[in-house]
């Protein structure tokens, strides 16, 4: 570089090689410190603000916590919770299918039946005030502590029931080791034993017991050369966990139908099409009618941070504001499931649910009859997904049905 | 405890903007000013009566760049050495993230290991040694006083490269501590540690030597990394005492401040000088200087947290973050004055010299990054930004187009006058500008908005997470376009600064070999 | 500013008090909860596998921290619910990470718990996603005419194994493996755990 | 020296302007992006949804179940509710088949155009050509039992006698329901609303269809509903003997067409168009069904003159070769009746 140490007039002057850096010293412009002040008050303020964040997600974690347990205080509010959508609030039932309490049998023997009724569930004809019901009674063991199933079995014994007698969640925990692992109360006639002067009631229908075929047993729980097997993923009693659904008492054509619109593209997941298309129809069959068969308490919790009461209210009585029907209005009134199309909601995983409603709401799953789910997920906010994928992981666990309960009402019939 | 850790985050933002406060007050009431007889003294002891009205100032340079001038130039070929191959390695990782399949038979070819590769070896190899080579050239000059234990750097020089390379090849087997910037095995990192003591103490030395008694704004800058960083690099690579959520902690602690108190002050104080030393004029405001430098110190320091936003780490560390992040902008502000109103003022410098093109462009991009940088600590803004390659383009905005753009002109500044001769091919400078500004704007306009794109994708729980990735699918080949358009300028940087190593008139393409 | 010591000195103070703020602070915070009921210890083949997880670098794309539902709609994609500081006290080096190329990690044990699955995906990812930018891990596998009676054999679909012969897990691949599948933080945390609740307020304020 | 002068001021100017644009627009960002922390940036831009309007319907806003009273009177409103929610079990013995009022009267009697009960109960006294008198609401409700319900079939035989609590129950739910409503006024969104005549009018083939491609999923290819495990009806049977009786008014073939058109399916009210509407509707109402509870000792074709008469409907006409109006098979009991004990019988 040329070194110019002289200026010359007119021509632009180039520093000396010489021209060490300094500071001259104008002023710090005014808008400088404006911004320094204004940018004070607004740390500050921010700073103000955010204090109340942790308390708030504190109270969110805190209701999250309750809600895991269940917020219910008291027999009412357990009974109104987890017994009155089928039951009904005034405890009569629903003719021709769901027994009364009100003055039943069992009702009458006392909170010690209830709370062991409570905690097994029923899954066979049981016979209450004169009529015969299918029998089909979710476990509240998981779903319920025993201070809780205590208070409620307490609370129906009184209300419906008239005794004085109150248990205590001591004996609760007693009949809990009792009856662990000892599956549904076979209907009436099992529980025949626990009630005294209780009327016949009808057999147990003999239920054929198909063997589980080998080869479906294979695929199940070993997989083959190009196939996962299905245990790996979805565990193995199929319960599902996260946004891997639980399988366990979905109904047979359902899952039939699922597999084969994965199969044919027509449902959109990388890894079920991948094992999909690896399964020919017997196959699919057979596993389709062992997982509807299978007999799981639910494992799901809600976990999606999700307003409950909010949940609650989408799946009994819907958002109509909205154009969004009760989820039980379709998926049968405690989320148990209804025919091929209409799938068993209750204790599914919530991050499942939440992710399929989403994959709706944005065009990604389309297998829905008359893209009635599209047109739904599209219309609930997603607080509202997560509120309702919450509240039905919140539900005891489907029974899984018996193939003819899942007939269609037949008219005429000499029940009706 | 809630009222405690309250307490504790008003408290240290309250202490930053006191301090603030007091400096404003100071430079108001004049506590700092130099008076015109302090002002003297700047210039030399035996030197000159005063400023020259048009502020050309003479003193005899010549004794003191010969003393700095071995150590500078082992520094500046060191940083280009692992400037090219850490630049290679960027291309691959990129490469890899649309060509998955390619490269694929080996380990040490697998994208996280060529990914940490190409970070460590820029971030220590390429960016650390050129602003210590620069640290070497201009503090002896600002001090007026030949650099001390000139053999010491020398020493400190194969330290630092054998630290480097062993590094490397420990990525390649695998063996890293697992953390982002801090991929070094901390045995390597106490081997930088070393070589920094041998940088430190010649500096220091010539530091209390010096023959002025103010010490320009530059130096400011780099006695305060000189300590900053060895610190920094201490504590966070302790092993064995960090764990969990508070190894995270110390993690983004440093790594932000490497950005912030290392690499921030090189590039800065650098621009700081060369600026006004190119176009031979004098900074614009000596004020400015003051909050540009102790607001970086103040506000920088405790920014780091904002990597971790909405993660498992207390609120308030966060928060406080956040707010010290936007309150960088007063200084960058004031920073930013300071040096484009210098270069505005003088826009006819910036078509007469090539290395303060460089520069400037450098020292503009500071501003956007740091711009940037505030406003993506914004909850809101970090939420979408957050997790994408976004990120990864403000990064490269603050590393490779502020500091290493900074540091290019720098070198093309310094080379020929250490060496006493001119670049054989001017144009090949031009052409080394254009490919990495045009290769740097593919490569962050690319990233910007395709990770703006992703991070909307991954905020809409309707659209799947296999939609977050391809859709940014074109904005990664095109930031391979840009990334390789940059590595061919370095090489083209590489070729001209051997070229001048070399005797005179040598050509220019025998130099890559012969080096 | 003429003097060289007093200038170090505040430099160097001001960065302490940094420290104090944003390691040491936070540190002693986090080091007052107690280590979550539900969370193990890794054992030590999902040691050795968090080893392979570190050294093959997956930190530059997964991250490990779940995001708030109040912030993003993580746990609906089955990422697990918000992460806190408890969840770590086993992970050195932390591995949170700060970016989603892929998705998060914390909970793929649970997410993804079939162990055919994971080594099918390591072996090559776009045998299954055929979108997926993950690099293939062949070198944890190797070739084999037929399986030994102690091979874990990869499940593939025709095209994306070799011509003849099975594909075997190496025992890193295995190691890997069982470190992803114990990736699980699922458990219920205290309301006091620690983690960033500055976006709570975002939605009840609205 | 003097040139030099000039150009530095022209310098200074340009370089102001320079600093001042550019320094300007970062400050906007700036000022932007603090906005939009702050939340004061409108929804459309920041893209955050904005808080769900509530009630933004046309329709008039019925009370939520969290708002009943406490108190006797509230009691009965919730009486009501069950009642109405579950009619089969707490009206059972005036149920005769496998219906409930919420079938129709969809969102327990709060969703505009599936008749809700708001904009009904003030309209009462009214005169009713149906049976050409003043009807009171009981009047009304009574009708419903008839025909609806079709109380002929069920154990007491016949609707609720006048004065029934079920009565007071369910209008006192109604009369919650329509608090703050207007009275004397046909309200919006009352009935079930009209869907116009086409063209090509009605008809049953066509409808099967309609019927087929929209309603089976729920309804049953054979109309006769669905049932959850237990048994309990989830989609309600459209005809045969378990469903509405020929006096039903949704046995007529426009009222069942405004009902789909405006209701059905559930959740995509409108999706089908007037003349699948009028089709369906048809196909539906093409079927056999319990008799008319007015026929009595009169024949079909006596029945149809006195009740149908002008109505749009296939009561007494021949459909595929059979006479349509004669009635399904009568149970064996009552429906609802107790079942035969078992074994050794105790006393019920």
């Amino acid at each position: 570089m040329t070194r110019i140490n002289k200026q010359k007039p007119g021509k632009i002057v180039k520093p000396g090689e010489d021209f060490e850096p300094w500071e001259s010293h104008n002023p710090v412009p005014l808008p400088v410190i404006w911004i320094a002040v204004a940018l004070g008050i607004w740390g500050t303020a921010l700073l103000l603000q955010e204090q109340d964040s942790k308390v708030v997600a504190q109270a969110e974690r805190e209701a999250g916590e309750a809600a895991a347990h269940d917020a219910a205080e008291g027999g009412a509010a357990l009974f109104l919770a987890n017994c009155s959508t089928c039951h009904q609030p005034n405890g009569a039932g629903v003719r021709l299918a769901v027994p009364p309490l009100q003055d039943s049998e069992f009702a009458k023997a006392g909170p010690g039946v209830v709370a062991q009724i409570l905690l097994r569930g029923i899954d066979g004809p049981i016979r209450v005030k004169g009529f015969t019901y299918d029998g089909h009674m979710p476990s509240f063991a998981e779903a319920l502590d025993d201070a809780e199933v205590a208070q409620l079995a307490s609370y129906v014994g009184a209300r419906f029931g008239g005794g004085e007698t109150v248990l205590a969640p001591a004996e609760v925990a007693q009949l809990r080791m009792t009856h662990s692992g000892s599956g549904s109360w076979q209907g009436g006639a099992e529980l025949a034993s626990l009630v005294a002067d209780l009327p016949p009631q009808p057999p147990m229908p003999a239920t054929a017991e198909a063997g589980l075929d080998p080869a479906i047993s294979d695929l199940i729980f070993a997989g083959k050369g190009d196939v996962w097997s299905c245990a790996s993923c979805h565990g193995g009693l199929g319960q599902g966990a996260e946004n891997t659904p639980r399988l366990a008492g979905l109904s047979q054509g359902y899952i039939t139908k699922q597999l084969h619109d994965f199969r044919q593209g027509e449902r959109h997941n990388e890894h079920m099409s991948f094992v999909a298309k690896g399964l020919d129809d017997a196959e699919i069959d057979g596993l389709a009618a062992y997982y509807a068969g299978l007999r799981v308490d639910s494992t799901a919790q809600p976990a999606l941070g999700g307003d409950l009461a909010r949940g609650e209210q989408i799946a009994l009585q819907g958002d109509w504001g909205l154009g969004v029907p009760a989820c039980f209005s379709c998926h049968g009134p405690s989320g148990f499931g209804v025919g091929a199309e209409f799938p068993a909601l209750a204790a599914q995983q919530p991050a499942y649910v939440a992710s399929q409603l989403a994959a709706w709401a944005g065009g990604h799953r389309n297998n829905s009859p008359l893209g009635l789910m599209d047109r739904i997920s599209e219309a609930l906010p997603e607080a509202d997904r997560r509120a309702v994928s919450d509240y039905l992981a919140s539900l005891p666990a489907v029974p899984a049905p018996e193939p003819q309960a899942m007939a269609r009402i037949e008219g005429g019939e000499d029940e009706l | 405890m809630p009222i405690t850790m309250g307490l504790l985050l008003a408290l240290s933002f309250v202490v930053s903007l006191l301090a603030l406060a007091f400096l404003i007050w100071a430079i108001a009431t004049r506590q700092f000013a130099l008076d015109r007889a302090h002002a003297a003294t700047v210039f030399g002891k035996g030197g000159a009566d005063g400023p020259d009205t048009d502020g050309t100032h003479l003193f005899d340079t010549t004794g003191i760049d010969k003393v700095s001038a071995r150590p500078v130039r082992l520094l500046i070929l060191g940083a280009i050495f692992w400037l090219v191959l850490g630049s290679v390695f960027g291309v691959i990782a990129s490469l890899k993230l649309h060509w998955p399949d390619w490269l694929n038979m080996a380990a040490p070819l697998t994208f996280g290991r060529m990914r940490a590769l190409h970070l460590n070896l820029v971030a220590y190899g390429w960016l650390s040694q050129i602003g210590i080579a620069c640290m070497f050239w201009i503090l002896p000059r600002i001090f007026r006083t030949p650099l001390r234990a000139p053999h010491l750097p020398v020493i400190g020089f194969w330290l630092w490269n054998i630290a480097v390379t062993l590094g490397a090849l420990a990525f390649a087997r695998g063996w890293t501590d697992g953390e982002e910037w801090l991929e070094f095995p901390w045995q390597l990192d106490m081997l930088l540690v070393l070589a920094g003591v041998f940088f430190v103490v010649p500096l220091v030395k010539t530091a209390r030597a010096r023959e002025v008694d103010h010490i320009y704004v530059t130096g400011w800058y780099y006695l305060a990394a000189m300590v900053w960083f060895p610190a920094l690099f201490f504590i966070a690579n302790l092993p064995g005492i960090h764990y969990g959520v508070e190894e995270a902690t110390v993690n983004w602690w440093f790594a932000h401040n490497v950005l912030g108190l290392w690499l921030t002050p090189l590039g800065v104080g650098a621009a700081y000088y060369f600026i006004p030393k190119i176009i031979g004029k004098p900074i614009y405001s000596y004020s400015l200087s003051l909050i540009g430098f102790w607001g970086l110190a103040l506000f920088y320091s405790q920014v780091g947290i904002h990597h971790l936003i909405g993660g498992p780490v207390p609120t308030w560390v966060v928060t406080l973050s956040v707010v010290h992040s936007v309150m960088m902008f007063i200084p960058v502000i004031a920073v930013a004055i300071n040096q484009h109103v210098t270069v505005a003022r003088n826009l006819w410098a910036f078509k007469e010299s090539l290395p303060l093109r460089f520069i400037s462009f450098g020292a503009v991009m500071y501003t956007l990054a740091s711009f940037q940088g505030s406003i993506e600590a914004l909850r809101s803004v970090n939420s979408i930004t957050h997790f994408t390659h976004y990120t990864v383009g403000h990064a490269h905005l603050g590393a490779y187009a502020f500091v290493s753009i900074v540091m290019f002109g720098a070198a093309y500044h310094i080379m020929p006058r250490m060496m006493g001769r001119e670049f054989a091919h001017p144009g090949l400078i031009r052409l080394h500008f254009w490919l990495v500004v045009l290769g740097f704007a593919i490569y962050f306009f690319a990233l910007t908005i395709g990770g703006t794109l992703q991070g909307l994708a991954m905020l809409d729980a309707t659209r799947s997470f296999a939609e977050s990735v391809i859709l940014t699918k074109p904005y990664l080949e095109a930031r391979s376009v840009g990334g390789t358009m940059m590595t061919l300028g370095h090489i083209l940087f590489a070729i001209n600064i051997l070229g001048i190593l070399r005797k005179p008139r040598a050509v220019a393409q025998s130099a890559v070999a012969a080096e | 500013m003429n003097r060289y010591l007093p200038l170090v000195l505040i430099a160097l103070g001001i960065l302490a008090f940094a420290t104090l703020m944003l390691v040491i602070a936070p540190g002693v915070q986090i080091a007052q909860h107690a280590v979550p009921k539900g969370l193990n210890p890794y054992s030590e083949q999902e040691s050795r596998g968090r080893e392979q997880y570190v050294s093959l670098g997956c930190v530059y794309c997964h991250s490990q921290q779940p995001r708030s539902p109040d912030q993003a709609p993580d746990v609906e994609r089955g990422w697990g619910r918000p992460s806190v500081a408890g969840d770590y006290v086993f992970d050195q080096p932390h591995q949170l990470g700060t970016m989603r190329t892929g998705p998060d990690l914390l909970n793929v044990g649970v997410r993804l718990p079939s162990e055919s699955w994971h080594l099918t995906h390591l072996y090559q990812p776009r045998a299954i996603f055929g979108w997926s930018i993950m690099p293939a891990y062949p070198y944890l596998f190797e070739e084999k005419a037929e399986a030994g009676p102690e091979d874990t054999v990869v499940v593939l679909p025709k095209g994306f194994g070799p011509e003849s012969g099975v594909v075997v897990a190496r025992q890193a691949a295995l190691d890997l493996t069982a470190y992803l599948l114990a990736l699980d933080r699922t458990y219920p945390v205290p309301e006091d755990a620690l983690r960033d609740d500055g976006y709570a307020d975002r939605e009840s304020g609205s | 020296m003097s040139s030099e002068h000039h150009d530095d001021a022209g310098q200074g100017r340009s370089a102001k302007r320079l600093i001042f644009a550019a320094g300007g627009g970062l400050a906007l960002v700036a000022i932007g992006a603090l906005m939009l922390e702050a939340g004061w940036v409108p929804g459309w831009i920041s893209g955050r949804a904005p808080a769900p309007d509530v009630a933004e319907s046309a329709y008039f806003q019925p009370p939520s179940e969290a708002e009943i009273p406490d108190g006797p009177f509230g009691e009965a409103v919730k009486r009501g509710r069950d009642i109405f929610m579950n009619t089969s079990t707490n009206a059972g013995d005036y149920v005769g088949n496998g219906l409930t009022c919420a079938n129709c009267h969809l969102d327990g009697g709060r969703q505009p155009m599936s008749a809700p009960m708001w904009a009904a109960y003030g309209r009462y006294p009214m005169y009713r050509a149906k049976n050409d008198q003043i009807n009171t609401m009981e009047d009304r409700v009574m009708g419903c039992f008839t025909f609806s319900m079709n109380a002929q079939h069920s154990v007491a035989g016949g609707p609720p006698p006048h004065g029934s609590d079920i009565y007071r129950d369910l209008e006192s739910y109604f009369y919650w329901l329509a608090t703050g409503a207007p009275t004397n006024v046909l309200m919006e969104g009352s009935g079930f609303g009209k869907v116009a005549k086409t063209e090509l009018g009605y008809s049953p083939e066509r409808g099967e269809q309609v019927f087929a491609a929209n309603c089976a999923v729920c309804h049953g290819p054979d109309g006769q509903g669905q049932t959850d495990a237990n048994g309990r009806i989830v989609f309600p049977p459209l005809w045969g003997p378990n469903s509405y009786n020929w006096g039903a008014g949704m046995a007529r073939i426009d009222t069942a067409a405004a009902f789909v058109k405006n209701n059905m399916p559930l959740s995509q009210p409108g999706k089908l168009t007037d003349q699948e509407a009028w089709d369906v509707a048809a196909y539906i109402d093409s079927h056999e069904r319990p008799k008319d509870a007015r026929q009595g000792e009169m024949t079909v074709e006596q029945t149809r003159q006195r009740f149908h008469d002008g109505d749009e409907t296939y009561y007494g006409q021949q459909v595929n070769g059979a006479l349509l109006g004669v009635g399904t098979p009568g149970p064996e009991r009552p429906v609802g009746a107790p079942e035969l004990p078992i074994g050794p019988t105790p006393l019920e």
